[in-house]
């Protein structure tokens, strides 16, 4: 099993949930975050002073899937949330030993 | 020269200052009620009003109102008091005449800023100040002059407080259907927001829309017992009418969530409150307190069912200002024909005290005229911007949030990471927030 | 017919708008005591007993409060002013009735809310609405009564006021005592909350806290120089009594805390703040400013103490209305009988300024009557609702937060991510939040 | 015994009422302004100051400013009034003169209270209230005797007053330029916040700042209108010129962002509003309505720019004080020089109305008498609580912040996750964050 | 070693801490998150119109574990995380090359 | 590749971010979390009544780097992390099998 692990632009994330769905993904877990790469060092004007602040805010978005969907997942991931400029995040897979279900127990694929 | 009553004037004074606060009121009402990506752009929408509506009225705002008529009970003369002029010393009714003008300038920017609720997260905040300018100007003024301005010894007054008669006591409709019924036009000319119908674009601050309905209620003491312009006995039966009718409304707003949907919430009471505040307005020195509870009842319940119909008719009216104030406005206006009772007003009975079916079809004209003109010139206000400057901002601005796009700002920062989630900003130089992306 | 004064009916106008607003201040104050998760309910709690206990008011309250007693001294007629009848052109004392109906009003709702903030969190809206409504029927009318109707000419008020004679110029037993009496009783019949004295239930919101706090404060001026019912020289003293009071009782708590916990905090000074207008209600009129300090100082340090107490007892006070409203109450009624001064009040004096005994023993008298009433008739009214109806809601749905369970809506949606952490809601269907989740 | 004007009173107690609420108001606009995790000190500094200027307001310093001159036109006897001695039955100018004790009191305490805005995030609560107590007696007490005290039959009042008979409505010099001047010292000697000029030290919460300016707007109607100490035509005029040049300079602020840097934004507006109602408070009964728009734009252009300048002078003016309070009080001030006209005061004319160069001369000497003073004085003040009992927190606890460190406290905690994020707390016991940590 | 990653109920992290507790972890780290699964589709009224609102807030715990530990943690968190409706959350384990102790430097299980 | 998660004392980001920046790298994502460790069982008193609180707040950092690199960033952070005192923190390195850009779907080094 694998963790595929996206941090995109929050108003993408609707799409990216839609795309996942239709690719047949029917679990995922979101959560807040902010980070910076090469969409690095805007201009900010406060009260006519400017400042260079680096972090963004970005969505994370986690799904557990299969081995052989992992690189599929990606994809999607990557079409659903592009919009061709910086910023638009990165998406990784590393690899899980175990997984459990919490309401049942069941381990492995069951637990998806 | 005319004697100054301090007591009434004290009132007046407060009245004002209570009326006034109301605005910030709905800036807090409204606020809450959209997403935390889009709350500066509704509060500014609520304080651009304050600015912009009150410098013309000052200017020529007041004289298009109070200005002797014009011709047709249609407008007053601008020029009569053009800059407050000769106003300084002036006294009317044993109040400085200042006070007065202050008192309605508050009305005059309430009214406006009402209509921002429907134009919710989508709307460029310097196209909206030019329509605050331009829809006080060609909407407001005529139509508080129609309702507002009543025959002086040798001046003459607008057409529906004097030719027609109409009994409006503090705006049902020169404030509340002309506020409601310009959101209408305003919203079918601009088109829904991206997502309408599909997302629920909750409220994301319930404390702070509960916070709003309440200076709102606050406030609306200086609106309603205010318009006596003094401290007497009309003021008291507003005053109560105006607990009375919005406690009974906002019970009902929650009793029909109940039925109909399991729960009450604290949105159905805010809303329930507004409404029941509406409802009330023009008929709060027109009915006992008993009158007053069932027009609170009546506003409620049609409120409630009313604000779910935008639905049904695919008008992104986002917070309900067709619903609770053109609707809990129309019932205020048209239950006086039903529920005026000569126990507080001289000689006029409704319906159901006896009185004849006239009293009933001068109100509704009154309604219907209001909702007329209103409609059909805001309609064209929104258009002729739309056309020009634009009035909506860019589907990807709407989607990233106005408040960034816009003001280049974000309503909260709570984290300590400087930038987290979707709360805070990217305060880019330039309105564009895409600037540095670009550069890539 | 007697004439109104407009002076005095401008400032009671105004004071009654300042005590309306005192409820939502409590709705704040309260509400950013409680955790995210529950804090609509707590407000919604303030907002359900406005609606509730206004209407009943103006129905029969003030009759059974200010109509001619019907015996004893224990009850005013409930049917004499039925729906205000006989009201609207009323004049008394140079106001008109109608004002001085909705001042009155507005201390019958914020006494019955002052209660809920003993049942945060766990109590289901629905009941609490029923409870407004007994407990002010049965408690409240009835102690109003007692102490805030005097005797007329040809008319009978209430037994504290008149045959007992005590001084409680805005209502330190009628109000605060009753509501802080009415708390106890409901604490300890309902039981405390899930996890009460293992977790601290840390304030969700301590900025909200302090602005409920400041705007009790604002409305407060309303509540007491509003009950000199002029805008004369006591309304003045009551008026300079409530800040010097209620700033040493802010200092006054803000040093315990230093004292005994090395730091002071803002929930202090905000607690302080309210202790100290309890503690100057019933006696802003028959002090100076240096008893009003005194007041202050011994309110602000016994409070501070007392709060921590309900962890010795094990009762679950959750936002301390009997540690800040009866004690407070209770300091403020019976120091009148040592800090009374015939220099603000005619022919009276406590035991500092040569006065006997006897005002110390009927300042206690009324306290002790009015705790042991409203404790013995509520633990009743409780009971009775929690084994009918139900009062508290189920567990699961207490440590899911009863805004969610309750109201199907949560007061906080801050991120991008439509429903993130405990902030966001959950709007299910009908009134069971498990509904979905019971189909898998 | 002169008789008391009930009408004027009424305004002037809900006046004082409205004051009382700005420092609230003023609570959260700088609370807003501030980071998260200092949100709670900044607005305890307010509260603060409520609680320790009221006391001693009551106790010596109305007798400072309003006692019998002791010498020069500088000081007013502090024994004279010593608890407010003698005032309880007093009237004078038809109003119960403890009443305006209260009005004034309200005035010492926000002064005081706009000071800590310079002070945002680093100082000790503690030494906050030492300073607190020491200027508003050595500084704010003698200046408010030299502009407010007017002379009596037989008592001397202040010297700019009286003797330069300079124009200050409500309080440009001794409110405004006094507290910016103080603020001005303050932070030139306790020096800036770590990460200054590299850190925007962006506002937490726009909506509060957006609410706390709007409540500031809605007290100061009681400042300026208050004024008058009547409910009169001078009181209407205030108001006026306070809505008219208030509206103007939040418009101007906003132009000046939209040239500058691309938008406006909701900052701005809510600092535009604060300079117009600045500039407005010592002139809005000396202009016509023009006048007081000429007076709001030049405020919030001027007020605007100044805000930038810190940056360049490398001070660390945190919110602004000096940039809005005292650049916004000499805009108002010394523009009564040029606007003032005598068809609105009698035989007054400004330059621009045809007087000569006198009343300017007259009016820039009020402003920097009151500057001079002010900085020295409280440069004094700072350096002394500095020396002795440290006025600044450790570098650690200001960037752990001090809300957590100093009051063991934190403002918001959102989450279902008990402490998550820097919203929420660790309330250790004693005032040391660490003292957990150290014990590893 | 491993790291247990546990998205759970956010009313049931109180158990699970203690759980984990008593089991002889003492540390961990908490954050907020989001998500759906099979919990997938409620229907939200919102003023009288019905939605379908998917995402549902969990919370998410982690905890860096010896491998040993790692199954019986997965398992102590699964019953002490339980409610046996659905919704109740995933537990997984991914493999861990290296931690460190900010405060000493330390490395590998001395860091726990 | 490695992703390096580093839970640290918030006040301390401005650093770890000043120090990884000097060792070259430009890229990072920061969340919110809070926990315990040996940082556990304040005391706090609340009303005059003392509780314990064991959640405290902190940030957690990720960082993708080359395999490589993994153990200097771990260094890093420590350095700009630590203050020495308990609650510093934990640093871990998982195994990455794979990591894209969105905005461009470059894989593997060059999606950094
Ligand atoms: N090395 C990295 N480690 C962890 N997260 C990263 C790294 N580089 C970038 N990110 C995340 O990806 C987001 C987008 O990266 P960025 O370089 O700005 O855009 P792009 O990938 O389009 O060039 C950043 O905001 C950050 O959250
Ligand atoms: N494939 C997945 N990837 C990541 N997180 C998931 C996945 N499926 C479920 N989750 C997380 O687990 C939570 C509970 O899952 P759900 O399927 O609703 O319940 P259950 O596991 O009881 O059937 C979700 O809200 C989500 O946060
Ligand atoms: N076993 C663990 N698993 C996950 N996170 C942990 C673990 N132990 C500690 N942490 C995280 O590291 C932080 C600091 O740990 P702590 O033990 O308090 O300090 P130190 O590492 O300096 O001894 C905790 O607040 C928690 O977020």
């Amino acid at each position: 099993m694998k963790l595929i692990t996206a941090v995109i632009k929050p108003f993408k994330l609707e799409d990216v949930k839609n795309a996942l769905e239709a690719f047949g993904i029917h679990g995922l877990t979101v959560s807040e975050a902010s980070g910076y790469g090469r969409q690095h060092g805007h201009t900010e004007v406060y009260r006519g002073a400017e400042y260079t602040v680096d972090l963004v805010p970005k969505v994370r978005v986690e799904i557990l899937v299969d081995d052989n969907d992992a690189d599929s997942v990606i994809d999607v991931v990557i079409k659903s949330a592009q919009t061709g400029k910086i910023g638009d995040g990165k998406v990784w897979a590393t690899p899980v030993d175990a997984v459990a279900r919490v309401r049942t127990g069941e381990r492995g694929t069951d637990a998806l | 020269m005319p004697e100054i009553d301090a007591g009434n004037t004290a009132w007046v004074i407060v009245a004002t200052a209570l009326v006034f606060f109301m605005t910030p009121g709905l800036a807090l009402f409204y606020g809450g009620m959209v997403r935390a990506k889009t709350v500066l752009n509704m509060m500014m929408m609520s304080f651009g009003a304050i600015g912009i509506v009150s410098v013309l009225w000052m200017l020529y705002g007041y004289s298009m109102v109070f200005g002797n008529d014009v011709g047709g009970g249609l407008l007053g003369n601008p020029t009569e008091f053009f800059a407050l002029n000769g106003l300084v010393d002036d006294v009317s009714g044993g109040l400085p005449t200042l006070i007065f003008v202050a008192f309605q300038c508050t009305f005059a920017v309430i009214t406006t800023a009402l209509i921002s609720g429907a134009l919710a997260d989508r709307v460029k905040f310097g196209a909206w100040l030019l329509f605050c300018g331009v829809w006080a100007t060609i909407v407001y003024f005529p139509v508080a002059h129609w309702v507002f301005a009543f025959d002086g010894e040798d001046t003459v007054g607008g057409w529906i407080a004097n030719r027609l008669g109409a009994i409006d006591f503090a705006g049902g409709t020169a404030v509340h259907i002309n506020a409601g019924a310009a959101a209408l036009a305003a919203v079918i000319v601009l088109g829904p927001r991206i997502g309408f119908g599909k997302t629920p674009f909750r409220p994301h601050n319930l404390p702070m829309v509960m916070t709003g309905a309440a200076i709102l209620w606050f406030g609306w003491f200086g609106f309603n017992a205010g318009s006596a312009l003094a401290a007497d006995g009309l003021a008291a039966l507003a005053f109560v009418n105006t607990i009375a009718a919005t406690a009974v409304a906002m019970l009902a707003w929650l009793l029909v969530e109940r039925i109909r949907d399991g729960h009450s919430t604290s949105l159905g009471a805010a809303s329930g409150i507004v409404a029941g505040l509406v409802a009330i307005t023009p008929s709060c020195a027109s009915v006992n307190v008993i009158g007053a509870m069932i027009i609170g009842l009546v506003a409620g319940v049609l409120c409630a069912l009313a604000v779910g119909l935008k639905y049904k008719f695919k008008y992104d009216d986002s917070l309900d200002v067709v619903g609770v104030h053109m609707v809990g406005g129309i019932v205020g206006t048209v239950l006086i024909g039903f529920l005026a009772t000569s126990e507080v007003i001289e000689d006029t009975n409704g319906l159901f005290y006896g009185g004849g079916w006239e009293l009933l079809g001068i109100q509704i004209t009154a309604a219907v005229a209001t909702i007329v003109f209103s409609f059909v010139v805001t309609a064209i206000i929104v258009l002729v911007i739309d056309k020009t400057i634009g009035f909506r901002v860019s589907e990807e601005d709407e989607l990233k949030g106005v408040d960034i796009t816009d003001l280049a700002e974000s309503a909260y920062e709570y984290t300590d990471i400087p930038v987290g989630g979707a709360k805070s900003a990217i305060h880019v130089k330039g309105n564009q927030s895409d600037k540095e992306e670009v550069k890539a």
